[in-house]
């Protein structure tokens, strides 16, 4: 099988009974993909971050309260044959789905920052860059020649960190090899999380973990249905490449409400 | 002083009058210009916009001014494909309404963007997925057929008339207008509902999502016939205050009226479409995807009242005033119907633009609230002054309205200037 | 012919027309369009050849082993080393921080001498030579005035080389007052020496244990070595090993618990005994282990069966009667139960007692030196160096006793008592010390009670920091000799607080030195031979890198090349674990509740400082990319915001977000309120480790540093700061 | 566009005035004829700027000496390609001035000794949002170096550098002819050289028009190695544009 023919449909499953919100996650996609960061970060809806952690609480009082956390990056959304929310909306082709990788980019020299992508994406997963990115003196020397640093004005977002992929293929033809192994290519949050709850890999192969512990069902396979595992806002048809599992009730009450129901109680406890 | 430009036999206010009163917009304008800039040179981050706000304040604006501007196409389209050539005496005001809104439209397209120098990539690599090109494409064209249509208007003034090649210009121009205001009407159907679609077609977005028919949700068909409908509500509500304030009558009664019972049934007809668009949407659309009835409007500020506002209020009201021959022909009645459609059509501009960010779509999203920067807010202004300053310059100079001269004949008692702010009148009627 | 109008309006259309038919146009707009989308200021990483260093992170003492991503030889990442005993490849927040802290603005770029008053930042570059003669002098000085004891060291530095190597220079030199910032461990140490009769390291093999109570311990917020602990959380989720926690507020690792505890503050111990209670009342303990290897079980089984029944604790902690009674079965029963403790992080090292009482938990259910249970680790041995010479000098330094009390008295078992130290030096009461050095440490930050500490800092004639970075200590000192970064130097870090193995893992120079810096080993180096004689005479290596080679000698091929080795311990068996007067495990310790300082009639409320996942406390600070992971219900702009049970929030009328002034009998600040369910009202909560005033404005006046407003209390046992909260007030600001 | 017709108009109203319409023809073809000379002249003068080379480097010469592209010009371990040398392996034969020209004589003295790497411009150095595989054209595809790079290997002296002033980037990339015309496959190095092939590759445009070795090459080889028969005709891996996605070729 050739490795450009091949459909793989990569994407990523996150056990939320084991996140523990250290954040290890964030930083290491920050520290991957270049991500910009200002003195005052408070304000996180101007502030860049491709995975962010949600803090969910389940909302009863003392001393019944209890929280959970949610690791978000993009979720590479297939929608309806590759019609990402985002990706057909944007008027001048700089974000695009890949059918051979399942991979959603964005061309940050081609966008202009008209935002109709962020308006599109229910997930929030979209990022402006309000401001000129500046690095103190001296701090651009951590910049990674491997992703492109964008410029004020550009949307940008969770790449999968694709140019790991790029680089675990060129090693594999540089080994005369076809395929680029699951441990070869992983995300830097995936390689990162101390807890282990991040399993990335390609969902159209059976032998990688991720697809093991999604157990796509037979019967929708194509729409991602699966057995154990939920995704979010499935019931919009984004057709998400981002699974959740979680043992815990009241999460996927919350989480799982309306696109997963009695199948996420059958296989809740 | 400047009176040889004037048209002929209409009365205008002396110079300094003028003067001042384009001094006092000219600042207002300026200030617009200053943020503008602002826009341009530091980002948009000296915006209120965030990564839940991409849309704002601005795209509103975009929306509100094209459907109100539509008044230009739908006014030429009955003048000229539906023939009521009754219409001839308010086409040249509908039209430069048009090219105001949409010239201001494309201005602030202009700053929204993060990289405006990239602007013309939606051309140059348009997606043709994306309602956003429709949009763009179409909103160009359009803008250059206004052009054209204002063109010959520009010729008439006294003395570019003179020329004869001007005046040969403008008369064939003439002759050919009819083709123009075809092909407007023909892109304008389209870009107003592209408009539409833009936010129609948004599957993550549970408020602003609809079906519709092969790739056009219904927004886009709701956008188009609201612009035809509302337009000429518009175009009625500045004659109005032109007059007001001019203290002429510059329009036949029976052209208004004309104009006003055709928009009332067309607000009728679409404010019903509306209303089970939204009955559908709302028990049947939402729903599927998990969102019950009260969801939308569950919030402190967008609350049900938005729903009534937009179709009783800015919708059925109106409408059942302009169909009536008592509630058109009173002249309050008319104003105020007129008036409430602006209002309700701006409602459905602004929901489906700043409702459709603020709601939580992700379970343990919350409401999203936002308000504008002052640049945001100026640079809003900014195409208002522009077009009050148009209107100014068009009424003193342009045969804007043909039957001004026999409509007012007799000499009028003086009118009580007025203190409204955006008055080209009070200059206008000094003179009188 | 004359060029009138018409000739040059024909002219510019000429014009107009052939420009058209030129590449002007369109390769203008080409090129406009290139430089529109890479704009000349937007940086462009320069590439190279990408390499993977192997490291060991001493960011905390956590040891985990780490990969430095270098492009050429720029460092521009770092991850988990995977395969490492410790992290396997995961890697937290801070650690994933290394190369903000490598190229930071920040750094301190060469030797320092204070110009101008104290902290108030005005500084002249000096040469290494003038900055060691400084030092050098002042050291000469004091011991020729024949008081080496006035030379005191406070240091951060993790068991290792450069620790022993610092040991050894205050030896010779011959000052007692060698003071490391005490933790847990300390507490749990002595309690340790007291029941086993011995000094050990405390290991726990949580990865075996099928039942884990954790006594407020942060266990994925950082205790003892934070992936590792992370790592045994999943493990538990996977082989459904419940941890129960028991703390008033919820925290990450009260999330994550299978059930979370609240508990009124300070009363964890009466907790431990109302559960041994329960063990004892239904004989679940384990009878081998209390028959034949432990000693006074009848006099500990007494007073806890009269004082700690299951109400009365229920009344004293706030937990319910009926819950205790079925915890202290589960645990009993699971087999391979075991308990933890020691705060948060464990930072402040808390009562004696409270460690007692849960060690005598353990070892009730026999979790003494077996498989999922406790273990009692021999100390540091390993390093062996030729016996040092002692002169008249340093002998009767060494005579004298430490200023914080510690080894002497009635606390005789204890380390190294920073609390006491600070206070005695600020206080003046015995004479003060005159020198302190600062290694791997800023005590004016992370030590509770800045005011002290300041005063204490203020009483020296010569304060040195050999902070790599601009820290609140550093900023205060009169000299600083700047260590390379951990990514610059050798360094070997025993990892693993609470490992129930010894890793031992090298951190090795993966970049030059940015700055002009140098290894602080190599500075000691360089003072003890400054200070000549028998000093001089006992560091015989040329450098601290040889120092290290020959200490770690059999080790150091494999550390060089795999990074790290592993030592498997195994604990002694029971029948020869306790080398107490008995020969036993002794059964002892009580309950004596920490009083808690302040007014409670002026300070209805109680404030407890946390340990968020986000906010590194320690003498390492947030990186930018950290600072921005943190949640805006925890910092807001400048503001901190303090977690308040909305029950308590509302009997003052405040809000969530608002602004609010929190005063404690140490001093006072604004705050805003964060209203959580997560809370036992009557309380306040605030994160450790903002409010610096030293970096730069990613960092510093952010929030508050809760030790400016919480002090240390005096454990009477131990002498340790058992602090575990402070009266406090809230008002409208 | 009014005004633009403006004489032609005036001709015909008053066409009487024979002289005055000469005159204006006149003018009309000087001014074409100025624009002309600007546009293909002085234009492309002024937008490059010339920058020499720190020194000069005999391709063919190192050829002759090491045999081959690969000896300098390597794979990394990872797959990652070398690109220009850096002064290290430069240094392995170069500790010392070898032979007698003055180049050699500049290198080992200005930056062997110096311990600096050598400034060099790059000819094909693109934009930063560029990912280009040197191991997927030329391991998997067995496309040749001169595809793209030409026949520099072969030169005796390095060009001078001519640098966009806008742009900052290498006239290679636009290509010399002004006009943009190219006649073998190196001539230009920008995005649609590359969709070009990619295109052809992917089938989302004829392959007949490749004409020549390179064609016949790139038919024969090329597309073969990269996709098999039964891939999915005329479609790339994009769903916006049907050829291969954008992520192939940016970062």
């Amino acid at each position: 099988m050739e490795m450009n023919a091949k459909q793989h449909k990569y994407g990523m499953v996150i056990d939320l009974d084991k996140c523990t919100g250290c954040g290890a996650c964030m930083v290491a996609c920050m520290s991957e993909n270049n991500v910009p960061f200002k003195k005052d970060e408070s304000n996180k809806r101007d502030s860049i971050t491709w995975m962010r952690v949600y803090k969910i609480s389940n909302g009863k009082p003392y001393p019944d309260a209890d929280v959970c956390y949610l690791p978000r990056p993009c979720m590479h959304c297939e929608g309806h044959d590759g019609h990402s929310p985002c990706v057909s909306v944007c008027p001048a082709t700089a974000t695009d789905y890949s059918r051979e990788t399942g991979v959603v980019s964005q061309i940050y020299t081609r966008c202009f920052g008209c935002r109709y992508c962020m308006a599109a994406c229910p997930y929030h997963a979209r990022y402006f860059n309000w401001w000129d990115p500046v690095w103190p003196d001296g701090m651009e020397k951590t910049l990674s020649p491997n992703v492109s640093p964008r410029m004020r004005g550009v949307v940008e977002k969770c790449s999968f960190c694709f140019h790991r992929y790029q680089l675990a293929r060129e090693k594999a033809i540089y080994e005369g090899r076809d395929e680029v192994a699951e441990d070869e290519y992983q995300t830097a949050c995936a390689q990162a999380c101390p807890a282990g709850a991040i399993v990335f890999g390609d969902l159209n192969n059976p032998d990688h973990q991720v697809t093991r512990i999604v157990e796509p069902d037979p019967h929708h396979h194509f729409t991602g249905h699966s057995k154990k595992a939920f995704r979010l806002l499935e019931q919009l048809g984004t057709n998400p490449k981002v699974y959740y599992t979680t043992e815990r009730q009241w999460v996927r009450k919350i989480l799982g409400q309306y696109n997963f129901g009695s199948q996420a109680a059958a296989h809740g406890a | 002083m400047d009176s040889a430009l004037f048209p002929k036999g209409v009365k205008r206010c002396p110079t300094w009058q003028f003067l001042l009163w384009i001094g006092a917009v000219g600042i207002v304008l300026l200030w617009g210009v200053y943020a503008m800039l602002l826009c341009w040179l530091k980002g948009l981050n000296q915006t209120n916009m965030n990564d839940y706000y991409g849309f704002a304040l601005w795209i509103w604006a975009d929306l509100a001014v094209i459907a109100l501007g539509g008044g230009a196409f739908f006014t030429g389209f009955l003048r000229y494909l539906v023939g009521k050539d009754e219409l001839k005496n308010i086409i040249n005001f509908a039209v430069l309404i048009g090219f105001i809104c949409y010239s201001s439209a494309l201005l602030i397209l202009a700053i929204d963007i993060g990289q405006p120098l990239r602007g013309w990539f939606i051309f140059w690599h348009a997606n043709v997925h994306s309602m956003l090109t429709e949009v763009a494409f179409c909103l160009t064209c359009y803008f250059g057929v206004l052009t054209i249509e204002y063109l010959p208007l520009i010729l008439e003034n006294r003395q570019i008339d003179k020329v004869p090649f001007f005046h040969n210009l403008s008369h064939n121009m003439h002759e050919i207008m009819a083709v123009f205001a075809a092909t407007g009407a023909f892109l304008s159907f389209f870009h107003q509902g592209s408009l539409g679609g833009v936010a129609g077609v948004l599957f993550g977005r549970p408020f602003a999502f609809r079906e519709g028919i092969f790739i056009w949700p219904w927004t886009f068909f709701l956008f188009t016939w609201s612009a035809a409908a509302f337009g000429p509500c518009f175009t009625i509500f500045l004659l109005k205050i032109t007059e007001k304030i001019t203290g002429k009558k510059l329009v036949r009664d029976s052209t208004v009226w004309l104009l006003a019972k055709i928009s009332g049934w067309m607000i009728l007809t679409y404010i019903i479409a509306k209303t089970i668009d939204t009955i559908y949407w709302l028990t049947v659309t939402a729903p599927s995807a998990g969102y019950g009835v009260g969801f939308f409007y569950d919030n402190w500020f967008y609350n049900i009242g938005w729903l009534v506002a937009e179709i009783v209020v800015g919708g059925f009201i109106p409408a059942l005033i302009l169909i009536t021959k008592k509630g058109r022909q009173n002249p309050t009645a008319l104003f105020v119907a007129v008036l409430l459609g602006v209002i309700g059509v701006s409602i459905n501009r602004w929901v489906m633009v700043l409702q459709v960010m603020a709601v939580p779509v992700m379970p343990f999203d919350t409401w999203a609230l936002y308000y504008p920067s002052w640049q945001e807010v100026a640079t809003t202004i900014l195409p208002v002054a522009y077009g009050i300053i148009l209107v100014s310059l068009s009424y003193r100079y342009l045969p804007v309205f043909p039957n001004e001269v026999e409509l007012n004949a007799a000499p009028e008692p003086e009118p009580l200037p007025e203190a409204d702010e955006d008055v080209p009148a009070e200059a206008a009627a000094a003179q009188a | 012919m004359k060029l009138d109008r018409r000739s040059f309006l024909s002219f510019v259309i000429g014009g107009a027309a052939g420009t058209a038919v030129t590449p002007l146009p369109w390769k203008l707009m080409d090129d406009v369009s290139i430089w529109s989308q890479m704009w000349p200021w937007t940086p462009v990483p320069p590439d190279g050849a990408y390499t993977y260093a192997r490291s060991t992170c001493t960011l905390c003492p956590g040891g985990c082993g780490i990969a430095v991503r270098k492009v050429d030889q720029r460092v521009v990442k770092i991850e988990g080393l995977a395969g490492h005993p410790v992290n396997d490849g995961g890697i937290c927040p801070l650690g994933l921080g290394g190369p903000q802290m490598l190229y930071s603005p920040t750094r301190v770029t060469g030797p320092l001498k204070r110009v101008g008053p104290r902290g108030e930042g005005k500084w002249a570059k000096i040469s290494w030579n003038e900055a060691l003669a400084e030092v050098a002098d002042k050291l000469t000085q004091l011991r020729d005035d024949g008081h080496p004891e006035q030379l005191a060291i406070f240091s951060g530095a993790g068991q290792g080389t450069f620790s022993a190597l610092l040991e050894r220079f205050m030896t010779v030199y011959g000052s007692p007052n060698l003071v490391r910032p005490a933790t847990f461990e300390d507490a749990y140490g002595m309690a340790v020496y007291r029941m086993h009769g011995q000094q050990a390291v405390v290991g726990f093999d949580l990865e075996n244990a099928n039942f884990v109570i954790s006594f407020g311990s942060g266990v994925i917020e950082g205790w003892g070595s934070p992936v590792r602990m992370i790592r045994a959380k999943s493990l538990w989720k996977d082989r459904k090993v419940p941890l129960v926690q028991v703390e008033p507020r919820l925290s990450n690792t009260a999330a994550k618990a299978d059930r979370w505890l609240p508990i009124r503050p300070g009363t964890e111990a009466a907790l431990a005994l109302g559960l041994a209670h329960v063990i004892l009342a239904e004989g679940l303990y384990d009878r081998n282990f209390v028959e034949y290897y432990s000693n006074g079980f009848e006099a500990w089984r007494k007073m806890v069966l009269d004082g700690f029944a299951p109400d009365k604790v229920a009344e004293i902690t706030g937990v319910s009667r009926d819950y205790i009674i079925v915890l202290a079965r589960d645990f009993a029963k699971a087999g391979a139960g075991v308990a933890i403790c020691g705060r948060g992080r464990g930072t402040t090292p808390g009562s004696l007692e409270e460690a007692m009482a849960v060690h005598a938990l353990n070892a009730l259910v026999g979790a003494i030196n077996r498989k999922g249970g406790v273990w009692a680790l021999p100390g540091n041995e390993g390093i062996r160096w030729p016996e040092v010479e002692i002169d008249e000098t340093a002998a009767n330094g060494l005579q004298r006793p430490r200023l914080d009390g510690a080894g002497s008295g009635d606390l005789v078992d204890a380390g190294s008592l920073p609390n006491r130290f600070f206070s005695a030096q600020a206080e003046g009461k015995a004479d003060p010390v005159k020198a302190l050095l600062v290694f791997e440490a800023n005590p004016l930050f992370t030590q509770p009670g800045t005011e002290t500490v300041k005063k204490a800092l203020d009483r020296l004639d010569l304060l040195v920091s050999f902070s790599s970075l601009m820290d609140e200590t550093a900023a205060y000192a009169d000299l600083i000799l700047p260590n390379h970064l951990y990514l610059e130097r050798y360094d070997d870090v025993v990892a693993g607080t609470g490992l129930a193995a010894k890793v031992i893992g090298l951190t090795q120079p993966v970049v030059a030195p940015r700055c002009n810096t140098r290894h602080a080993g190599d500075v000691v180096l360089a003072l003890a031979g400054a200070v000549g004689g028998p000093v001089a005479d006992a560091f015989a290596w040329e450098s601290f890198q040889a120092c290290l080679e020959e200490t770690l000698a059999d080790d150091w091929d494999a550390l060089s090349e795999a990074g790290y080795v592993v030592r498997k311990i195994q604990p002694a068996y029971w029948f020869e674990a306790f080398p107490t007067a008995s020969g036993k495990f002794e059964f002892a310790g009580g309950y004596r509740p920490v009083p808690i300082e302040g007014d409670k009639g002026a300070f209805p409320l109680v404030l407890i400082p946390y340990d968020g996942m986000r906010i590194a406390a320690g003498p390492v600070a947030n990186t930018p990319f950290m600072t921005k992971t943190v949640g805006d219900d925890v910092l807001k702009r400048q503001d901190v915001l303090v977690e308040v049970n909305p029950k308590t929030a509302g009997a003052l009328g405040l809000g969530e977000g608002q602004a609010a002034r929190l005063s404690t009998p140490r001093g006072q600040a604004r705050v805003r309120i964060h209203l959580s369910e997560g809370i036992m009202p009557g309380l306040v909560a605030m994160p450790r480790g903002l409010g610096h005033t030293a970096y730069d404005d990613y960092l510093a006046g952010k929030g508050v540093n809760v030790n400016t407003l919480i002090g240390p209390v005096e454990d009477p046992a131990s002498g340790l700061d058992a602090a575990w909260g402070i009266q406090a007030k809230l008002a409208k600001a | 566009m009014s005004t633009k017709d403006d004489p032609g108009h005036a001709v015909s109203d008053d066409a009487a005035d024979k002289k005055g319409g000469a005159t204006i023809l006149l003018f009309f073809i000087l001014g074409v004829a100025a624009s002309l000379v600007i546009g293909w002249g002085v234009f492309p003068r002024l937008l490059y700027s010339t920058k020499p080379q720190p020194f000069n480097f005999n391709h063919a010469l190192h050829n002759e000496e090491v045999g081959d592209c690969e000896s300098c010009h390597f794979f990394r371990e990872d797959g990652t390609f070398s690109g220009v040398p850096t002064l290290a392996q430069c240094t392995d034969c170069h500790e010392d001035v070898m032979g007698e020209s003055e180049d050699e004589t500049i290198f080992v003295e200005q930056y062997v000794w110096k311990e600096r790497e050598v400034p060099w411009h790059v000819y094909s150095r693109q934009p930063d949002c560029v990912f280009f595989s040197h191991a997927a054209h030329v391991i998997k595809a067995k496309m040749a170096c001169e595809t793209c790079h030409g026949d520099i290997g072969t030169s005796t002296r390095l060009k001078p550098y001519q640098e966009n002033r806008i742009t900052g980037y290498s006239r290679d990339i636009w290509g010399y002819s002004i006009a943009g015309f190219k006649t073998h496959t190196y001539d230009r190095m920008k995005m649609d050289d590359c969709a070009e092939c990619h295109e052809q590759a992917v089938g989302s445009v004829d392959q007949a028009p490749l004409t020549g070795v390179v064609g016949r090459h790139f038919r024969q080889e090329v597309v073969p190695a990269i996709y098999p028969p039964d891939r999915q005709a005329a479609a790339g891996s994009s769903v916006q544009t049907q050829r291969d996605a954008c992520f192939v070729c940016h970062k």
